[in-house]
């Protein structure tokens, strides 16, 4: 191998064809409810957490079913669970479960303990 | 594919490209790079096909890689311009030929300007005439030099010695081609079949025998990208955009690539060197790359031409077992023999590209 | 009926809001010849299998507006050839050589879909597998399956929305209003008929603007499982497996996204359909920049062109739905009923 | 005159099997528990017993597990069903033993010996003691029969006994209670078919001489004698696995809680002990939102318990999810059992990660928060009376911390508005989704925040925030809602109100009712401002509004139809305003309210007398207008 000086960037974009679907189908299959998100954003701007954080609901979820899962853990890590979130979604999506939800998905994925469904 | 679909696209997508009496100016990466190319344009034009293609030895750069650097101004850019035009006007030809596709964006652009905004036309002819008491007139007809092969592209087959075919299997070659972004992403109009499928390699290779491949990306940029190739930490995004273009071309399994820019046969013939040396892939048949051709050295492959004299030794994908394919002769001992079989050494062999 | 006495009025076009119009200028008391184009009365609604929002097939709301013609002179396969005013009267040649005298005329010429060709990066007619909402519909109607062109089930969908609408480079600056509904309906359409498919919509907006729409688009959500993704098709090709590859921002996560589909469906918009008679100094039609016909006032007078006793009716004068060109179609034909009253 | 007849027959094995397994099981689980109990806990237990303590829980376990004092509240004959048998069946064992300590003293006393006397000691009763003795046990054996009796039509319609709905049983369950119901009708049998011999008072006797007119007594006499004694082994041997253990664990429970004991871990110790005295009455079915107009009937916490005993762990986990933690069925419930804190415990399996790195933003080390929330401690008067914390929820409903800042400023208190910019949640949501280890960072975050702010109290407008504040904060000042701080407030004349002439119902939140167990205070200040309509639910029995953060995975259909449920019953008598005291309460009845739904702090700010000059109040916006 030579030394250029430099290496070869890694595609940042999604490719969908090969993102992971495993935590997408588990927090479905969970919180079915995560479907009916319209990515107002409601929740995120109301968001307690996201105060002092950049903690993103709206594009976290989002990132679930696109397999972008990099931090995703840590990222749901941030939230306080205090709800207000609940009560602003227009469409009744269950946030507060939503959240906990990723978060075990993602524990298990990161352990490598998420089963196909 | 629907071919009648992409038919009806080209055919909107015609531009008007005189036959004759040209004012032809070089380009600065190819006349250092694969010089042997420009030689050959001239030597076709005029010799096999008796075309008037004048030379100025006192045209400049067009200062397009300065200006698409960030470094050169556009009024600095059209007045250089304005100088090149003044030598045509000079020379008393109309019809302006560039070597280089930037440049032919760069002309593109500052003719439309020009068009728009009469004003800073007339403002540019005060500065040339200040600074060099020149004055000119805008070409009647702009073309890049890939557009005039495009029109004689018939005629080259008809003298062609050698097809773009497999002669073990009698198939077309399948070829890939690369159009420089500058030629008709600005302007689909200026470029032949538009910007989205366009005509002018395409026209080429399939009158010389060859087969196009459709891939994804071949739209994408070979990934020169000015600045992303100057600043040496930045290479590494420049061999991204390569290796994703041959990432989508791979399963298609091309046997050439043909270009009509100055960086792009560069970088996707150099690149495929750094991304094997760098992360082990090779896209081409038995570990060797993907041969990559300017226009004009196919041109002069089908026209029988040694490939050593069309500088095919200094591409760093081997050329041989393409031309082996085709059927064309070579002497390997010629290969690294310069004027008067001088021996200009062999360069080092990669470790993971064969070659 | 009295023929002699009774007034008469043309109605060109015989889609949704022609037949309307007509309908209900007969049951004023008018003698109405109805002219068409095509060999068949029905305009775009031929070309459709079910509609939006609760998949009523469209032959039977065909049916339903052609069995109001009675009595109605249909004339169909015909053109205008000329149209002439004599006095306050409109004297009309048709191609087969007919003179129709009119004491009014109502232009119910309707859309065209948007040609799909003008996106060339989505590259219909030049990949196999890309389609029109135009298409999915004909499949729909005539070989109840949606298959790839070589014949397989899908395992991936992507619907782009706004394909010749909302786009300066296709010259639309406007939105056509149905396809963001008729995305979602075919969308739902395709899950219900394949549950394993996967099925994308591409938006830009999602615009469910009307009553029961936003049903739709959750039922498309949570009953279909369709995903929907903001953000435009950029560009699409061809795999060397006929899949198109395409290329789009997922603008709500910020990232682009690449993704391959097996089939993909351009959602095109309404055109305004600049025939002929749109030149007709006779009618003095006037025609916006996005080719839809100008009423002489948006507001208050949507059904009167410029020039007395000629109406304007349905999607020439903008995109609409069924039930707003039903509306349009009545409320035309109270306009030239109080025209030829007022007249009298 | 007294002989003994016999001291050992054949039939008693049955019983004495039955017996010696359950006590043997009994005894394994009680050293179980004390085993599995937390080193403070034993000390806790040894140091309760034999104090004042231990006469305390003696009365207890008299009251409730006899009498079944809390099941008469409740509804009396279904607590007279309960008092019978349990009572009735205890008077019988007493009885008995007193019988053979008085007859046979010098008997080897076995135990089978007192439950079968009356087949092995013939006894008069024409004496004084005799009579009495044999009146005293056919007494208590009727009575338990009247209880069976009851039991038995209960299985077939249980509205009688005010309950819409009773438990579905398992299987050994069934057993037990098809056992249990026949041991007394048996020994009503086996004692008449020997009333001959060994005698009998009313019952006995008077059976005895029925059946002899037809049937031949002797005959009958061990046969009925074996019957009474299998169906004594067989509910013993069912008990363990039944829900009737919870006979013995009851007082055993009575014990520990009164020693200061309480759940730590499910499955263990103190929580184990719950889970068995449990007794599936199902007396939480009814109270049970969950189950109407929910609809979800197998969520009931007595299901909960008894997957927790059976150790179904998934459902059980999946039952406290659903759970809103409202309390009611911890209110209903007779055996005191804390279902809400054996929920939470189930929840608190699932940490979502560790310590530090959840919340790591909290962290005194990262510069994140303290930038947003330290110009607010910096801004703070030198020393304010009061801290006031809104709580996140109170967001939502700006009307509340608003009208808090009228009613501040018309008290001439200075205060300083915690959260004004947003908060860091109290703590209380994670806690009740089981991530205990989290709630502390806020916990400790938060406490460092309103020591800082030098007041000597805290108002908070959220009851979620209140709990927690005095649960599991130790902050070294005093903690106050605002029903109390306003109630206070007026009573001490420094706040006052103008008379209203409405009818107004209030509701008790969840966490500030049940869970704080303030009641009086809003509703001393309502009564004097308006005309005061009691709810048909309210105190203990008040209803959830179902916006609970208890509950984990409740659906949004099933919230909303719950709240417009308990709206619909808050609203019975038809009172023009509902007050209440919680902004996550206002929130949630609001999308479902036909009429104003007021928090207490507006219903004070909006009605308030001019007072002081200086004091303009923050003009209210007339809640008329927002419905």
């Amino acid at each position: 191998m030579v030394n250029f000086g430099f290496t070869i960037n890694k595609s940042t974009r999604i490719d969908y064809d090969q993102a992971s679907k495993d935590v997408s189908r588990y927090v479905i299959a969970h919180e079915p409810s995560a479907l009916l998100c319209i990515g107002c954003g409601c929740c995120t701007a109301t968001c307690s957490a996201g105060q002092f954080t950049p903690f993103n609901l709206r594009r976290i979820q989002l990132q679930v079913h696109r397999g972008e899962l990099a931090r995703l853990e840590q990222e749901t890590e941030k939230c306080m669970l205090c709800g207000k979130c609940q009560m602003v979604c227009p469409r009744g999506v269950n946030t507060r479960h939503l959240v906990m939800t990723i978060h075990k998905a993602m524990t298990l994925y990161n352990r490598g303990e998420l089963k196909d469904l | 594919m629907k071919i009648e679909g992409k038919k009806r696209i080209w055919s909107e997508y015609q531009k008007e490209i005189p036959d004759d009496k040209y004012f032809y100016v070089r380009s600065c990466i190819r006349q250092s790079f694969f010089p042997a190319s420009e030689v050959y344009f001239l030597k076709i034009m005029r010799e096999v096909l008796h075309r008037d293609i004048y030379e100025n030895k006192h045209h400049t750069t067009c200062s397009g890689i300065g200006y698409h650097s960030d470094v050169v101004p556009f009024e600095t850019a059209m007045t250089v311009v304005a100088r090149q035009f003044a030598l045509m006007t000079e020379a008393g030809y109309e019809n302006y030929a560039a070597s280089c596709i930037t440049s032919f964006g760069l002309y593109s652009e500052i003719i439309e300007t020009w068009k728009k905004f009469p004003d800073v036309l007339q403002k540019v002819r005060d500065n040339l005439y200040k600074a060099t008491g020149r004055t000119f007139e805008p070409p009647k007809h702009l073309a890049h030099a890939s557009d005039i092969i495009y029109k004689v592209r018939n005629e080259i087959a008809a003298r062609a010695r050698y097809r773009l075919v497999n002669r073990y299997t009698g198939a077309p070659l399948r070829v890939v081609e690369h159009i420089g972004c500058h030629y008709a992403k600005m302007f689909p109009s200026k470029g032949v079949g538009g910007a989205e499928y366009p005509y002018v390699l395409t026209g080429m290779v399939e009158a010389w025998g060859g087969e196009v491949v459709d891939y994804p990306e071949r739209r994408h940029c070979c990934g020169f990208g000015f600045r992303q190739y100057f600043i040496q930490a930045n290479r590494g995004y420049s061999a991204a955009n390569t290796r994703k273009k041959f990432e989508s071309m791979e399963p298609f399994r091309p046997d050439m690539i043909i270009t009509n820019c100055p960086g792009c046969p560069y970088f996707l013939d150099r690149w495929q060197y750094v991304i094997a040396e760098t992360e082990g892939k090779t896209y081409g048949d038995n570990g060797y790359g993907i041969p990559v051709f300017t226009y004009e050295e196919v041109a002069g492959l089908v026209l029988g031409y040694d490939p050593w004299d069309l500088g095919l030794q200094v591409h760093q994908v081997s050329v041989e077992p393409l031309l082996d394919k085709i059927g064309i002769p070579y002497d390997p001992t010629r290969k690294y023999a310069g004027k008067d079989q001088k021996d200009l050494s062999h360069p080092e062999s990669p470790s993971v590209l064969k070659v | 009926m009295d023929t002699s006495s009774q007034r008469h009025v043309v109605v060109i076009g015989a889609g949704i809001a022609g037949m309307e119009a007509s309908a209900q200028l007969q049951g004023l008391g008018y003698a109405v010849t109805l002219l068409e184009e095509q060999p068949q009365t029905g305009g775009n609604l031929l070309t459709w299998d079910r509609l939006f929002p609760f998949k009523r097939p469209a032959s039977e709301v065909l049916g339903e507006l052609r069995s109001r013609l009675g009595g109605i002179h249909v004339l169909t396969s015909r053109r205008i050839l000329n149209i002439e005013k004599l006095n306050a009267q409109f004297i009309l040649t048709v191609n087969d050589g007919t003179v129709l005298t009119a004491d009014a005329v109502l232009v119910a010429t309707g859309f065209k879909p948007f040609d799909a060709y003008r996106k060339e990066e989505y590259g219909y007619g030049i990949y196999d597998n890309v389609f029109t909402s135009v298409d999915i519909e004909r499949m729909f109607r005539e070989e109840r399956r949606i298959l790839t062109r070589s014949g397989e089930v899908p395992r991936r969908v992507g619907f782009i929305h706004c394909v010749g609408s909302r786009d300066e480079k296709a010259g639309n600056r406007y939105c056509s209003k149905v396809c963001c509904v008729t995305a979602v309906k075919q969308a739902s359409e395709l899950k219900e008929m394949y549950p394993d498919c996967e099925v994308f919509c591409f938006y830009m907006d999602l615009r469910m603007f009307d009553r029961h729409y936003e049903q739709m688009y959750l039922d498309a959500q949570t009953r279909y499982g369709v995903t929907f993704v903001r953000g435009r098709l950029s560009e699409a090709a061809e795999t060397i497996d006929k899949r198109i590859a395409i290329k789009v921002e997922d603008t709500l996560v910020g990232k682009p996204m690449k993704m391959t589909v097996d089939m993909l469906v351009l959602m095109v918009g309404m055109e305004g359909r600049t025939t002929q008679l749109y030149n007709s100094p006779t009618l003095g039609l006037s025609v916006g920049k996005d080719r839809f016909l100008n009423a002489v006032d948006e507001y208050t007078d949507n059904n009167l062109s410029r020039t007395e006793g000629v109406f304007l009716a349905g999607t020439c004068t903008g995109p609409k739905h069924i039930p707003e060109v039903l509306a349009d179609a009545g409320a035309a034909a109270l306009r030239i009923h109080r025209y030829l009253c007022q007249k009298a | 005159m007294f002989r003994e007849r016999f001291s050992y027959a054949p039939f008693v094995w049955p019983f004495v099997i039955g017996l010696i397994f359950f006590l043997c099981f009994f005894v394994a689980a009680i050293v179980r528990v004390f085993k599995e109990l937390p080193q403070s806990d034993k000390i806790k237990f040894g140091k309760s017993l034999f104090t004042k303590q231990t006469l305390v829980s003696i009365k207890e376990i008299f009251m409730e597990c006899l009498l079944h004092r809390r099941i008469f509240q409740r509804d009396p004959l279904l607590g007279f069903m309960h008092m019978s048998i349990a009572f009735g069946w205890f008077m019988i064992i007493v009885l008995g033993h007193i019988e053979v300590k008085l007859y046979c003293p010098n008997h080897l006393n076995l135990p089978y010996f007192p439950i079968f006397f009356r087949y092995f000691v013939k006894q008069t009763d024409s004496t004084l003691g005799g009579a009495i003795f044999f009146f005293l046990m056919d007494f208590f054996l009727l009575m338990v029969l009247i209880g069976i009796g009851i039991a038995i039509y209960k299985r077939i319609n249980s509205r009688i006994v005010g309950m819409r709905r009773t438990t579905r049983l398992k299987i050994y369950d069934w057993l037990a209670l098809y056992s249990l119901w026949s041991i007394f009708p048996l020994r009503l049998l086996a004692e008449s078919f020997t009333s001959s011999i060994s005698g009998g008072s009313f019952l006995t006797r008077g059976f005895g001489l029925l059946f002899d007119s037809f049937v031949s007594n002797s005959v009958h006499v061990v046969p009925t004698w074996w019957a009474y004694s299998t169906a004594l082994g067989v509910f013993f041997i069912a008990m363990p696995f039944s829900r009737y253990m919870h006979i013995l664990t009851e007082p055993f429970l009575i014990l520990l809680r009164n020693a200061g004991i309480r759940t730590v871990r499910h499955g263990q110790g103190y929580a184990l002990t719950e889970t068995f005295a449990c007794s599936r009455c199902g007396i939480c079915l009814d109270p049970c939102q969950m189950v109407l107009p929910g609809r979800m009937d197998k969520k009931a916490t007595v299901y909960f318990i008894s997957n927790l005993r059976y150790n179904h762990m998934e459902t059980a986990r999946e039952m406290a999810e659903m759970c809103m933690q409202c309390g009611r069925c911890v209110a209903a419930c007779p055996v005191g059992i804390d279902s809400c804190r054996l929920k939470l415990s189930v929840k608190t399996d699932n940490q979502m990660g560790q310590g530090d790195t959840y919340l790591q933003y909290l962290n005194p080390a990262s510069d994140a928060l303290p930038a947003e929330i330290q110009p607010v401690v910096r801004q703070m008067p030198e020393k304010p009376d009061v801290v006031y914390f809104a709580g996140c929820m109170s967001h939502l409903t700006p009307a509340i911390p608003r009208a808090m800042q009228t009613l501040f400023k018309a008290a001439g208190i200075r205060y300083r508005y915690l959260d004004e910019n947003g908060s860091v949640c109290c703590g209380r949501p994670l806690m009740l989704a089981g991530q205990e280890e989290a709630a502390r960072q806020l916990i400790a975050k938060n406490t460092e925040l309103i020591v800082k702010s030098g007041a000597q109290t805290l108002v908070t407008s959220c009851p979620i925030c209140y709990r927690v504040f005095t649960e599991e904060y130790k902050l070294p000042i005093r903690v106050v809602h605002h029903t109390v701080f306003i109630r206070d407030l007026i009573a001490a004349g420094k706040l006052s109100t103008e008379p209203v002439q409405e009818r107004v119902t209030y509701h008790d939140p969840c966490d500030l009712g049940r869970g704080s167990g303030i009641y009086e205070a809003p509703r001393e200040i309502l009564k004097d401002m308006a005309v005061l309509q009691r709810a048909y639910e309210e105190k203990d029995q008040a209803l959830c509004c179902g916006g609970s953060l208890g509950s984990n995975l409740m659906p949004y259909e099933t919230r909303r139809k719950i709240a417009a449920d308990a709206f619909n019953r808050l609203t019975f008598r038809n009172p023009d305003v509902l007050v209440t005291a919680c902004p996550l309460c206002k929130k949630t009845f609001q999308d479902v309210a036909d009429r104003p739904v007021l928090d207490i702090a507006q219903y004070v700010a909006t009605h308030l007398r001019a007072q002081k000059a200086d004091a303009a109040p923050v003009e209210e916006t007339p809640y008329r207008a927002a419905v």
